[in-house]
């Protein structure tokens, strides 16, 4: 992917004030439109989890560090944070709630300074096991140690503590919510900020080429370093978001489970962009808790939308995104809009087709107690009639055909706009 | 006086094979010196060793007065000195004007700081965008390192060398692969970029060599056997048998 | 320690060692060469040895011996030629990734055809039982006798003299011969061939190495095949010898990474020694009782729960042994980032 | 109520580690659900909602949430005592911050004591035998075997583990003071591929009994090993019936494994056909009995209360009797821990009379004992909190 | 005799910018033809195209066979013979190592072996078990045209050989150019470096823009002051 831009950053821009108004809003009246618990939990959780992926993300997009256990850090700020509300819970100490998130910060920041100095050592691969072998041991010794982190049921705790201001207990979540939707927007705006920053430019530096960055006067691995201490401690936010959130901290916050999915929805969403963590911790969160309920394959949708991904949008959603938005500056995304249409209708029906052949097969295997019949986008199919697999294929087969012919089309299209964009450039260059 | 760049008896071996056999130099402040000699000479080994990317194995090597061997490449650096790669080495998903930025900032005073912003650090963009002009790469200021062609690649690499401000600059055949025309400009603009400064550079365009420098250095298997004013370098015995005396060079350095 | 148990403990700890060797060749061969940290590995690993059962129950063991590794060795193939070779050019994060990816899919395909549970693969009749058992006597010392030992040499008729039988099963000698067989396979790829040459020139230079007359995709596609094959006759031994289930990918998934990273990238020899010693180093461990207040109070400090840290300096040798070879992992990168016996960093 | 539907939520795990037990267990509460709507003394008609916890604590209170907005009030889980915490806590916080929608939690398999000592809630129903009852059962019934004389305790380093351990090493301080604990290993939970160093240091402790709390893969390897070394010690185990173990087990284990457990497979009487209908159905094995408790005793206590109002069922539920598949059993008020029989297993030979062979194996538990609720029954330290 | 290799209105692309517009050339056997031009001007296209690394239009032939569309390693497996410009060396190999991959079959060699190369350069046989990585630039050089030699091809294409080399180092390897023609190799070769050039060829092309602009013996180029000062200098 050759496209990567670059933040200036350029104080007064009006575009800028724009996005993060929109940003603003959309924390502020999401709780409105999507007002179930559930929703409200999941906004939470997107919360908490865009904190985590953008403090990863200065590792991995910024600074070229493959973290496997970056969960350790947000994890144990969630364990001191419970461990800090319970001792305000018994009266051992005094701390509004609403604070509570910067003891988590403070822990990441701690265990990042002890962890990440034999961590930042190395770059590369080292860096990567080393975070892994890390990682492991953290999780294990969680286990062994109930004394601080719980055993199995982990350490509980009630937010409900202290005397509110106003009447904001935080018990109920929509509270809860905009403490998160606060922090979350502070936080964005202090890891972009910090983008702009001559320590930012100078990781960036370090993940081109950390060699000459030698011969420019820094310390690559001091860089590292700090930038990893900066990511632990907004990791270490997130962690203590969510210890208040779920009110429970139990041993998986630091597993490796944990880690592996900020890596892979930090990719999905896109890491050579600073907004590409947030649409995958969006997406995070959707995966985990909506899609395992809507589906039992979801594993299986998860891994091919992966491998998918990977092979034709390295860049992430956040890449695709750019690209169009490049189009669109030339004023040419109406152009594209019909090819986009008859893509997005052919390979609905390709997905229909194969989605239901997938659910069939799941639903075979696992719920056969509810009989052969089964739901799917409205329809009731009969997972055990030759006639339903005959015409699941067909559907498929059509919408491959259709989408293979619409994405010609489209390709032909978007290669078309392309050249012209290129044109006008070099015209403009050569002016 | 103190030398701008002072190398005593160096040796560097890898493994068993010495490659710098005791090289001796002494260049003084605002001194222009091109280093020649055979292939595998030693000669970016040498550039290596002063910028402290490998440790010498004897000897001292002294920057301004002050000992600089033993020190790591970001210590040497904070202390005057600057060098160019042989192969390009750039920050390749930067832009131009930020793989510039990020050489001025340590001289500048920024270090390590999160608390300030680029954007409102006036005194690095205007000396980022100085060098950018200097370089003539102002057009492309916005352009990815990696999709610069090959002559803006190496200008690239003089920008981030010298935008850095140190006053001692080591080049490593910062002409190498350019045509004859791109090569006449590119030593003009070395010659303003390094106006001032002391200059090393390494060179077998015996053109770059005579259009560039007051004083040549020879250096063969590890050792400087000629440290004088080209001309007196040019009728070295010594020099002709190992390196020079052929009609080749004689060409380029009657075309300077 | 007792010389029977000593010499019980290392036979354990070399084959277990072996078995990690066995488990990780593919990995590393994938490794060393092509620079993939490949984490459908275990994934592959696990489709042997399903492909094995249902091999075995068809027409037997030995015959799934050929058969399970091919399978999956064609498998991998594919999975080069169409998704990773894709991807290569965007770098090793996306590699991983899409075998990260991979590793899902594979699961649920494997418990869609296999379904959830654990099957029922067996050791083979003609490799059940012992190879041979070691009769110790507190009178007369050691002795291996072949196969199985009669009872009355395990049952003392002398009360005062203890005589105890411990069996080496027939299957872990026949792993431990597989995991040699793979070492020496490996080892012959990497030096007799020039395979690992085109590929690790073709790395840096792919264009380079095809103008010289080397079919690079193909070598490609043929070391990733080779190296899940190696995962797929790793599961088609480790299947039965352990439990043929969904999880089994989990459990090997990164204490292979383990073995390869802790030997050094891409050293064949290192992984081999990587995996010996901490075989070795485990089994001991399982052995040792003792922890930090043992210690102290030898040194006569007196610890008592309440002491500071008392939850760690509690912890026996013996509980934290199955995770010494993480902190083995992290203690190697530090002081020797290029493991035991690699080359390069990454 | 009558002719009511009575949602439940299934919140455990269907994915991960515990995927192939999860996936048994919402099988058998859909076919446990179908039963009991044919006939259950209130005439209610029950439905199972299956929702994947993944195993995780924080998960399952993704899973609560999304229960609780699909309107159901009554929910069971059991794999994992860290979800059962997790899901007390949070029903317990969730029925106080919104009164008059409160929702019940049956727990059908999470075994910590905790659930119904320190941590008892109001809202919470423990269908399966603790821990530590089943640790009294098994050790009285060692108590009668006189050939045990060394103990070796293995377990996973975990709370439950952990459990198994002091429950065991206490009860046979009081109950056989001559047996001599030989050694004591805690090893990590899920990591060990390899036993034989354990199984090496059980033989050269001389140990002739093992017990232990393992489950899963940590279980079928410890008795692979230590028959492929030829240890000839006896298993006294928690979970040998668990899906896959059977498998595992197999012929190596005959004679030499036992298990305490509150239903065994050949109990005969209804579950037999309920035993057979299932496998015919699933192709699989009906082994947690806590799925017909579950609905025999909501059934019960709905009919009772005339009421399908969580309040209300709760209320009638605390010390409720009722009759299920192992006799008479009693919801104990003190602390909501269903007093049930146990029975002790064997590891055997299917035969004419213990015909049941789970997994197909030719092999099953025959019963060789089986205790009264009394027995078994421990007591409580728990201070209930009614609303 | 046939023509080693014919170009007919040849035309190549990188992803959609169109940088050969039509060339035409032959490299007739035992000759060596150097391809001249400034920067740019699509002479490092010209060889890539033939050696299969860069789409195409148009014919190459090579010994009246067409090989426009064939796979690089298949051009290679025909004869032809690709030095690349900027030392494509494999840093991480010896320079041993680099040397056997150049052979198309181990152990197979034709014309030249190992012993040919090192004494060629005997710098090269010093450093025989060295990474290639740490070679100086001038021995890279080196080490990359020994490398395809060891191929034994037929036509050997050489871009820039003597970019980086000591003054008299380049006067070898216009020694050893000339050594390879009486061996029977054709060369083309790619040159910045106008006196060689001209001193060892015996026809030589100028390209400009893509195109062919001159064609003619060294002679006949040193005549025309236009061509030279339009198509070569500044
Ligand atoms: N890290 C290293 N390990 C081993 N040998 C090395 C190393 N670095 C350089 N050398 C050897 O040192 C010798 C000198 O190399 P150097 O690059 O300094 O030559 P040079 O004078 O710059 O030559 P050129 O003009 O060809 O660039 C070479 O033979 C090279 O192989
Ligand atoms: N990979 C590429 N993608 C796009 N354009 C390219 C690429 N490589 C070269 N070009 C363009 O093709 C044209 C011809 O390049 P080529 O490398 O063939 O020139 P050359 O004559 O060999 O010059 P040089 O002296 O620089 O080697 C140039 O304009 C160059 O910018
Ligand atoms: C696997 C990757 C994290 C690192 C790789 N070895 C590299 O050198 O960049
Ligand atoms: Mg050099
Ligand atoms: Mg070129």
């Amino acid at each position: 992917m050759s496209n990567v831009t670059n933040f200036h950053f350029k104080p007064y821009n009006v575009g800028r004030w724009i996005i993060w108004g929109a940003y603003a809003l959309v924390l502020l009246i999401a709780p409105l439109l999507f007002s179930s618990s559930l929703s409200t939990t999941m906004l939470s959780q997107m919360g908490i989890a865009i904190i985590a992926c953008l403090a990863y993300n200065m590792l991995l997009g910024q600074g070229g560090m493959l973290s496997f256990g970056h969960a350790v850090y947000s994890g144990l700020g969630s364990f001191l944070t419970i461990h800090t509300l319970n001792m305000v819970s018994n009266g051992e100490l005094q701390l509004p709630v609403s604070l509570m998130p910067l003891v988590g910060g403070l822990a990441g920041l701690a265990f990042a300074v002890l962890l990440g100095y034999v961590t930042t050592k190395k770059a590369g691969t080292p860096f990567a096991m080393i975070t892994l072998g890390i990682g492991e041991l953290v999780w294990a010794m969680s286990l062994m140690f109930p004394e601080f982190f719980g055993g199995e049921g982990g350490i509980t705790g009630n937010r409900v503590t202290g005397k509110g201001w106003f009447g904001i207990s935080f018990g109920p979540q929509i509270q809860l919510y905009y403490l998160i939707a606060v922090y979350c927007f502070v936080c964005t705006a202090l890891m972009f900020a910090f983008t702009g920053t001559p320590l930012g430019r100078m990781l960036n530096a370090v993940r081109d080429n950390p060699e000459r960055v030698e011969f420019i006067g820094y310390n690559t691995q001091r860089v590292r370093y700090i930038a990893f201490i900066l990511s632990g401690f907004f990791a270490g936010i997130s962690g203590g978001l969510a210890a208040l959130n779920f009110e429970i901290v139990t041993a998986e916050v630091v597993g490796a489970g944990r880690s592996g999915a900020y890596l892979l929805f930090v990719f999905l969403g896109g890491a050579t962009f600073f907004f590409g963590p947030i649409i995958g911790a969006v997406l995070m969160v959707i995966a985990f808790v909506l899609l395992s309920e809507l589906t039992k394959a979801w594993l299986l949708y998860l891994g091919l939308v992966f491998m998918f991904m990977v092979m034709f949008a390295p860049g992430g959603i956040a890449s695709l995104i750019m690209m169009n938005v490049r189009v669109a500056a030339y004023g040419k995304l109406r152009r594209l809009w019909p090819a986009y249409a008859k893509l997005a209708a052919t390979a609905l029906l390709m997905l229909a087709g194969a989605a239901s052949m997938i659910e069939m097969v799941y639903h075979l295997q696992l719920n056969e107690a509810l009989g052969p019949e089964m739901r799917f986008l409205g329809l009731t199919l009969n997972t055990k009639g030759v006639g339903t697999w005959l015409g699941a294929t067909v559907v498929l087969a059509i919408g491959v055909g259709l989408f293979e012919w619409a994405r010609r089309r489209f390709a032909q299209e978007w290669n078309e706009v392309q050249e012209e964009i290129e044109h006008l450039n070099r015209r403009r260059e050569a002016l | 006086m103190s030398f701008a760049l002072e190398l005593n008896n160096v040796r560097k071996a890898f493994g068993k094979t010495e490659i710098i056999r005791g090289a001796n130099l002494k260049v003084a402040p605002g001194e222009r010196v091109a280093i020649i000699g055979p292939n595998g000479a030693g000669k970016s080994t040498l550039f290596n060793l002063i910028s402290g990317r490998f440790g010498i194995s004897s000897g001292e090597i002294l920057l301004k007065g002050k000992r600089i061997d033993g020190r790591t490449p970001y210590e040497i650096n904070r202390q005057g000195l600057a060098r160019s790669f042989q192969v390009s080495n750039l920050f390749h998903r930067l832009s131009v004007f930020e793989n510039i930025r990020c050489a001025v900032l340590w001289s500048l005073g920024y270090r390590y700081s999160f608390w300030k912003f680029l954007g409102n650090l006036d005194d690095a963009n205007e000396r980022a965008e100085q060098v950018v002009e200097m370089i003539k790469l102002d057009r492309k200021r916005d352009v990815l390192a990696m999709n610069l062609t090959y002559a803006e690649q190496r200008a690239l690499e003089i920008g981030i060398t010298i935008a850095g401000g140190g006053d001692v600059i080591l080049l490593d055949e910062p002409t190498a692969g350019m045509s004859k025309s791109e090569t006449k400009r590119f030593i003009q603009l070395i010659r303003e970029v390094t106006e001032g400064k002391t200059l090393l550079t390494v060179e077998h365009d015996m053109g770059v060599v005579f259009g560039l420098a007051d004083k040549i250095a020879v250096l063969v298997y590890g050792e400087v056997i000629a440290f004088d004013k080209p001309e007196a370098v040019r009728a070295n015995v010594r020099v002709q048998e190992a390196y020079l005396g052929s009609v080749l060079a004689e060409q380029q350095a009657a075309g300077a | 320690m007792e010389s029977s148990f000593f010499t019980i403990s290392m036979l354990n700890g070399v084959s277990y060692g072996l078995l990690l060797f066995m488990l990780s060749s593919g990995l590393t061969l994938i490794f060393s060469m092509m620079g993939v940290l490949n984490f459908a590995h275990a994934s592959f690993y696990m489709l042997g040895a399903y492909v094995a059962f249902t091999t075995a129950e068809l027409v037997g063991f030995w015959p799934a011996l050929l058969v399970a590794p091919l399978v999956v060795g064609g498998v991998g193939a594919l999975f080069e030629k169409y998704c990773l070779r894709r991807v290569h050019k965007f770098g090793h994060v996306p590699e991983l990734l899409i075998t990260f990816g991979l590793s899902y899919v594979l699961l649920e395909l494997v418990q869609l055809v296999w379904g959830r549970s654990a099957v029922n693969y067996r050791v083979p009749a003609a490799l059940d039982g012992p190879l041979f058992t070691i009769v110790s006597s507190s009178a007369s010392g050691l002795d291996f006798v072949w196969r199985q030992a009669p009872a009355q040499l395990c049952n003392s008729v002398d009360p005062s003299v203890v005589v105890s039988c411990t069996q080496f099963p027939a299957y872990r000698g026949f792993m431990m011969l597989v995991a040699i067989f793979m070492l020496v396979a490996v080892w012959l790829l990497l030096t007799r061939t020039r395979i690992g040459l085109v590929i690790q020139a073709a790395l840096t230079h792919p264009e380079t190495v095809e103008a010289l007359g080397h079919n690079v995709p193909r070598v490609f596609m043929l070391v990733f095949g080779g190296g899940a094959a190696l995962a797929g006759l790793a599961g088609v031994i480790g299947g039965n010898a352990f439990v043929t289930e969904p999880g089994m990918a989990a459990t090997v998934g990164s204490i292979i990474f383990v073995v390869v990273v802790v030997g050094g990238m891409g050293s064949l020899a290192g992984a081999f020694l990587a995996s010996l010693l901490i075989g070795v180093i485990q089994t001991f461990a399982v052995a040792v009782d003792y922890s930090l207040v043992n210690l102290f109070s030898y040194a006569g400090w007196a610890i008592t729960p309440e002491t500071f840290g008392y939850p760690v300096l509690r912890l026996t040798v013996s509980q934290v042994a199955p995770i010494l070879p993480y902190l083995f992992l992290v203690l190697i990168l530090i002081f020797r980032p290029r493991g035991l016996l690699g080359t390069r960093e990454g | 109520q009558k002719g009511e539907t009575v949602k439940v939520a299934w919140i455990d795990p269907l994915s991960g580690l515990m995927a192939t037990v999860g996936q048994n267990q919402l099988k058998s509460f859909q076919f446990m659900a179908e039963h009991f709507s044919k006939k259950n003394p209130a005439g209610v008609k029950f439905e199972v909602i299956g929702i994947d916890n993944k195993l995780s604590p924080q998960e399952s209170l993704n899973s609560l949430k999304s229960a609780i907005d699909q309107g159901v009030r009554y929910v069971v889980q059991g794999n994992g005592s860290g979800a059962a915490l997790a899901l007390i806590d949070a029903i317990n916080k969730h029925n106080e911050r919104n009164p008059g929608k409160e929702v019940v939690y049956l727990n059908y398999a999470a075994v910590d004591p905790d659930l119904t000592n320190s941590k008892c809630s109001y809202w919470h129903f423990r269908l399966d035998a603790d821990t530590s009852m089943k640790m009294e059962a098994l050790t009285t019934f060692m108590k009668e075997q006189a050939e045990i004389k060394k103990v070796y305790l293995i377990n996973q380093n975990y709370a439950h583990g952990h459990q198994v351990a002091k429950y065991a090493k206490e009860n046979l301080k009081r109950k056989r003071p001559d047996v001599q604990v030989v050694g004591e290993d805690l090893h990590p939970l899920a990591q060990v591929r390899d036993f034989a160093p354990y199984i090496s240091k059980i033989k050269a402790s001389g140990a002739d009994t093992v017990i232990t709390g393992n489950w899963g893969s940590d279980l079928t390897l410890l008795i692979k090993a230590a028959n492929d070394a030829g240890l000839n010690a006896k298993f006294y185990t928690y979970y040998g019936g668990v899906s896959g173990t059977p498998t595992a087990m197999g012929s190596a284990a005959d004679g030499r494994v036992y298990q305490v457990s509150y239903n065994h497979y050949n109990m005969g009487g209804e579950t037999a056909k309920l035993m057979a209908d299932f496998k015919q159905r699933f192709n699989d094995d009906w082994y947690t009995g806590a799925t017909y408790h579950a609905f025999a005793l909501l059934g019960e206590a709905m009919a009772r209360a005339k009421s399908t109002d969580p309040v209300k069922v709760a209320a009638a539920m605390e010390g409720l009797r009722f009759k299920s598949f192992n006799g008479e059993v009693e919801m104990r008020k003190g602390d909501h821990q269903l007093q049930q029989g146990l029975f002790i297993t064997k590891w055997q030979k299917a035969d004419a009379k213990h015909s049941y062979s789970p997994e197909n194996t030719g092999y099953t538990f025959a019963p060789v004992k089986q205790y009264d609720a009394y027995v078994a029954s421990t007591p409580t330290s728990c201070q209930m909190k009614r609303p | 005799m046939t023509t080693m290799l014919q170009l007919d209105n040849l035309h190549a692309f990188y992803g959609k910018s169109h940088i050969l517009h039509g060339v035409t050339m032959n490299v007739q056997p035992g000759e060596i033809v150097s391809l001249l031009g400034r920067n740019g001007s699509g002479r490092s296209t010209t060889v890539k195209t033939i050696m299969g690394l860069v789409d195409g239009q148009g014919s190459i032939r090579f010994r009246d066979q067409e090989i426009l569309g064939h796979q690089a390693f298949d051009i290679a497996h025909r004869g032809i013979g690709y030095v690349p410009e900027n030392r494509d060396i494999f840093p991480k190999l010896t320079v041993h190592q680099n040397l056997l991959l150049g052979q198309k079959r181990k152990g197979v060699s034709g014309r030249w072996s190992f012993d040919d190369m090192y004494g060629m350069f005997p710098r090269l046989k010093e450093r025989q078990h060295t990474e290639a990585g740490v070679l100086s630039g001038g021995e890279q050089q080196m080490l990359t045209l020994c490398r395809t030699l060891m191929g034994d091809p037929d036509l050997i294409m050489i871009d820039e050989p003597t970019e980086g080399l000591a003054p008299k180092i380049v006067e070898l390897v216009a020694e050893y150019l000339k050594e390879l023609k009486r061996r029977g190799v054709s060369v083309l070769l790619v040159e910045q470096k106008l006196t060689i050039a001209l001193e060892i060829s015996q026809r030589c092309y100028v390209m400009g823009h893509g195109r062919i602009v001159f064609e003619g013996t060294p002679a006949d180029l040193r005549n025309n002051a236009y061509v030279r000062k339009e198509w070569l200098e500044v």
